[in-house]
């Protein structure tokens, strides 16, 4: 069965190992906080000036103040800094953060990304996400395997506006783990009951399938 | 060392159609209420402004859409605003997006006197459009260009006589690097102090920056996502 | 989150003969006394050091120097140190001078994923041989590139657990911006407290940018000239 | 006769404007501080990250983390701040510092300057005095006029290497005032009892002189 919006975010939470400094992206990554294993210390960084978020508000913490990149109050954690934009974006752009966990409407298998841009449709901006993609060390999308007609998002080339080329590391999808190589999509793992044939048919890219490909453990 | 201004109007001076403007800010976090206001309230159009986002629809940079008195928005993103959305693409508002980190850093540059330099973001994107590339250890830049404005419209939390600010947690996010971009720098301020009285460890932007000051007034500090823990 | 080390000798682990290592400090005031000291008392050489000034004959850099574990200085000013001058008119020490904000600016952009910008300072001069010198507005600038190190050592007044730095006076100088610029960065403090205790305004190195952090013993903190008022 | 260095910062302390932000370099430009007029306020700046010096520390205020640029203890002044040096730098080279006031080995009348290096004989480094020459609106030399064999400092062109082309706007000497205008240097002021043609003397350069001189008042 396809994983729901938690079940990818739980799936990601697996990717963070202790001591990394993580930035989520508006949506599903921002899911995945919630599913950090126990005994993991992580850092997550928001790119408006906050090092160290923590949970939300109470009602009477609520501060105008202290919001998230996704424009949502938050708290902040135990050893938290506050800082400017240059400031932020030099942790992102100098490769000071581990890991970045963001939404795309489509992926290719060259390991490009498209996110900020439909012609035509929609132009909300990039954000910060070309700086995003450009400047951490490991990029993992968060996104559903097709769009609501049921096409592949998962690509042998992307059709919309760029966010970056050649830098997203691996995908987690309602279908599948999907790891980025020199020759394309690695199919790593399905979603319970989903099976090998399934998922290549949602996905216009071809995988790459090496032997046994487990279930996802979510 | 005469920088205090008795309010927005008074410090406003000498702002004028067809300028360029820097508005600090994300979201609505940490934006320049009464410049904005007062600003809505003069007759001044054409103008090009530099800020990270616009505002939503009836409140921030917003009003002074909605009121057709900007010409042209630099910003890295522009959702949660139909009506700049609408203007954008009937072609009555020119718009710029830059990615944010870029935006940050072109700003930066104009107050440290640097009027180039090179980024990995946007490589192999339409931000690529018209900008050089350059190959820098074996991977490809983009050269952008310092971003001045005639006017720099921040907000702090506290700020002295002398033009020293300190910003309340994530309220200072593009406010430090605008102060110091700006040919003439307008601070407001939630608390106006003697100069002496803050921390000199503490202060985010120093005075040299700003041209002028004035406590602010009314603040509504309006929140666009108020997310609760149960 | 473990980046707490027990002492200068623990932190230092992994730093080898002819690696780049950055020192902060302007003089002697701010400078990585412990490490130093570490270093002056193992049997590393060839190292090539970045730091703004080259201590005294007898203090800071300068111990290094007299023991010869120095190939390459990268400074801006290098006066007050005699055995400097000699092994540099020598020939056994390599030297290459930058302006100080040249110098701070490189730093700064290795810390922020630059590679190059430009810059006014040394236009016309012996720094602009071998760069490219290129016109924006109507003036010229130098093309500078970023510098980065294998280890950064910085001192700061207080710290935490999670790396985070606060400087004190002065002090700060170099530190803030070398911090993020080493592959490796080790920060001794003179006062070490649990991640929380520090008020997140006010601090000035946010930890990510910090690997290893420890608590500094004996601080000599020497002054090179001492000016009293009367 | 000709000034002493206390003469020298008294009259280029006449230079200094209300609310002005300066930079005094080491040796006579330090002692600006010491002559600037009642009701005149002005914030020092120190390029190793104090806005606001203060003056020199009691014996009890002593603090080694609190130094000028000259590595001189000093104390801070209200409304000081401090700041690392990159934030310095934006200062000066973006333009922010009103007034720089240095000194020079030699100045030549296209206001080229060389301050900070005899081949063969000192290299001291150039420290900020690069970046201060190109950064600030206002560049003025305190120096004196002739070396101690008598050779003129006010040159054609300078012989020494250079720190910046084209940027002093002023010299004030031991001897006189000289503006750098586009035809070279203009002849402002007199030591007192120093004569015109002493001062020509004494210039390697062509001065300009037009009209009676008056004397400097120190």
């Amino acid at each position: 069965m396809a994983l729901d919006k938690n079940q990818i975010a739980k799936r990601i939470a697996q990717e963070v190992k202790d001591g990394y400094y993580v930035n989520l992206g508006i949506g599903i990554p921002t899911l995945v906080a919630n599913f950090i294993p126990e005994g993991i210390e992580v850092v997550l960084q928001s790119e408006n000036g906050l090092l160290g978020i923590g949970p939300f508000p109470t009602e009477s913490e609520l501060d105008a103040d202290l919001i998230n990149a996704g424009k949502q109050t938050v708290t902040y954690a135990k050893g938290a800094s506050f800082f400017d934009s240059a400031t932020s974006f030099a942790m992102i752009r100098g490769g000071h953060v581990d890991m970045t966990i963001l939404g795309a409407f489509e992926v290719s298998e060259k390991g490009d990304i498209a996110s900020w841009k439909i012609p035509g449709k929609l132009i909300k901006g990039m954000g910060g996400s070309m700086d995003l993609v450009a400047g951490a060390k490991n990029i993992i999308v968060a996104m559903m395997h097709t769009d609501k007609e049921g096409n592949s998002k998962i690509l042998k080339n992307c059709t919309l506006p760029l966010t970056g080329v050649k830098c997203v590391q691996k995908v987690v999808t309602n279908l599948a783990v999907l790891e980025i190589t020199e020759n394309g999509f690695k199919l790593l793992e399905r979603a319970p009951g989903v099976s090998v044939e399934e998922i290549q048919k949602y996905t216009e890219a071809t995988l790459i399938i090496e032997g046994e490909i487990p279930e996802m453990n979510v | 060392m005469n920088k205090v201004f008795k309010n927005a109007e008074e410090a406003l001076k000498g702002l004028e159609s067809n300028m360029t403007v820097m508005l600090g800010g994300f979201g609505l976090c940490g934006i320049p209420e009464n410049a904005i206001r007062t600003i809505a309230n003069s007759n001044i159009t054409g103008l090009t402004c530099i800020s990270n986002n616009a505002g939503v629809d009836d409140f921030g940079l917003g009003i002074l859409l909605k009121k057709h008195q900007v010409k042209k928005m630099i910003a890295s993103y522009v959702g949660e605003n139909k009506e700049f959305e609408r203007q954008m693409l009937s072609g009555e508002l020119e718009v710029e997006l830059n990615p944010q980190g870029t935006l940050a850093e072109r700003i930066r540059a104009a107050g440290a006197g640097i009027p180039a330099f090179y980024v990995p973001a946007g490589v192999g994107t339409e931000v690529a459009e018209g900008k050089e590339v350059r190959e820098f250890d074996g991977r490809l830049y983009l050269m952008e260009k310092w971003l001045k404005a005639d006017f720099a419209l921040v907000k702090a939390w506290k700020g002295d006589t002398h033009g020293n600010l300190i910003y309340h947690h994530t309220a200072n996010n593009f406010n430090n690097m605008m102060a110091a971009a700006g040919k003439i720098t307008i601070a407001e301020v939630e608390e106006l102090v003697p100069a002496g009285e803050l921390d000199p460890h503490q202060i985010h932007t120093p005075g040299i920056f700003v041209q002028r000051i004035f406590q602010g007034v009314n603040y509504e500090k309006r929140i666009e996502q108020v997310t609760i823990r149960k």
